[in-house]
């Protein structure tokens, strides 16, 4: 199906891999999240940045792939951050607790 | 009143029907925007679990009422798989606070955030489950009478 | 494929919501904003007719099921109310054109529009009214797979 | 209920009737349309103008209203005019043939 619900937009740097996430992020789009993940979440040299400016939606499944991200960066002892987290989201993310977790960067800031 | 019914293939590609239903009747009903939010993921997350839980061989169906009140409005998500232990499920339900980082799972925010996001989760396990997650219209947005 | 159901109450207020749940499944099934237009159009009419001359005591249910295959959705709209000749009735609608403003009636352009807008109308009138409508996906548009 | 899903927006000058209506103009809210109409249908003495700039959504329903308005109108031999009818509406106005009973007057112009 084409619904084009979520949309991943990639910008790669030398010191960076931001994914810019638009749309829904529910179970639907996950394994595409996943996919997009691969490639950049073991890259120790390289930043990894979240940015959820204009995502819409977010639920368990996408926090639960934030968690994973989160956990294998971590254990990498690579930089992660996450940006522009709209309040809807925001409120989920501190509900969950996962925020407690997450280390919000600025824009110019890696 | 007669319920709002929707039925969807017990797949993934067709939950955010449920939200979108949830949302013309939610506003309809007056709730606030965030409320309205709140209810969109609870009720995602009760689908979430129809398909993934639910829905063994992903060939069913699930059904969703919504029962519209003056007060309030409650979404029953039914699945016919199979039963699991739900009163250890929704006492156990925690969030990530307090926690360590190497203790983290991926799983098992749903039944927490259903809790947290509504006034009330009741779970029936009789036959297949099903979920009733309720959320009052609060005073300042309650239902404007015709 | 399952169908999608939808089942509201036999009541004006909730036609918008067959309205949003079409919008969700016309979106996914990749047809043009006009043909979404056509059809929120078309099932709309279906939806009012139920309302207006198939739920004699408004007491009852409107049955709604969107059938999805790879080059048409098919809109099933059901009430238990009493049979017209709807034979005569297609056959029979008509527009404006061509007429005179004293002969002008304000009711009478839901079957015309359904049949207007719709690739094909159907009706069933055994057992209530079951009113099928059917649009095909054009070639430029069509279903993607996953 | 309270959705507010359609709303009628009146200017009355020495001249005119406006109504300005918008959202969605279905069944449901006919009797909304209707209760509106009520006072002005009849004036004769002034031009009354329908504006369907902000309308998102008509059916047989609202088409239905606009034809009793014109043969009340027509039978009082009063200006009745309609303005800025988008594309989804006009399209709905021609193929039922209501357009060649409309006049569309401009802005300015009663
Ligand atoms: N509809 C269901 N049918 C069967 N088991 C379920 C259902 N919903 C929840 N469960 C069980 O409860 C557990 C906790 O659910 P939840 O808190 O939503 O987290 P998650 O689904 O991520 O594991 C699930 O792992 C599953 O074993
Ligand atoms: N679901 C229905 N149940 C019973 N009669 C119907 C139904 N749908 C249509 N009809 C009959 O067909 C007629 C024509 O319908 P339509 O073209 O939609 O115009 P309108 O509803 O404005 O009269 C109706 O007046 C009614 O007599």
């Amino acid at each position: 199906m084409s619904s084009n619900k979520f949309q991943i937009h990639k910008q790669e740097t030398d010191q960076d891999n931001v994914l810019n996430l638009s749309g829904e992020l529910d179970l639907s789009v996950a394994p595409q999240f996943h996919l997009a993940l691969e490639p950049v979440v073991k890259q120790q040299e390289k930043t990894l940045i979240l940015n959820f400016k204009d995502l819409k939606y977010i639920d368990s499944t996408g926090i639960g792939i934030i968690i994973s991200v989160l956990k294998i960066r971590d254990e990498l002892q690579a930089p992660f951050i996450v940006r522009e987290i709209p309040p809807t989201i925001k409120r989920l993310f501190d509900l969950t607790g996962v925020s407690e977790f997450l280390y919000e960067g600025k824009e110019n800031e890696a | 009143m007669n319920p709002i019914r929707l039925q969807i293939p017990a797949h993934a590609d067709y939950i955010d029907l449920v939200r979108l239903c949830l949302y013309g009747i939610a506003t309809k009903m007056g709730f606030t925007y965030e409320d309205i939010e709140d209810m969109k993921v609870a009720a995602s997350e009760a689908c979430n679990n129809a398909v993934l839980h639910g829905s063994p061989q992903r060939t069913g169906v699930i059904d969703i009422s919504f029962n519209l009140s003056a007060t309030n409005l409650s979404i029953v998500v039914k699945d016919q798989g199979p039963s699991f232990n739900h009163k250890e499920g929704l006492e156990k339900a925690e969030s990530l606070h307090n926690k360590k980082m190497s203790n983290l799972r991926s799983g098992g925010l749903g039944l927490f955030l259903m809790q947290t996001l509504m006034d009330k989760v009741e779970i029936n396990n009789s036959n297949g489950t099903e979920l009733t997650l309720t959320k009052f219209v609060t005073a300042q947005n309650s239902l404007d009478k015709e």
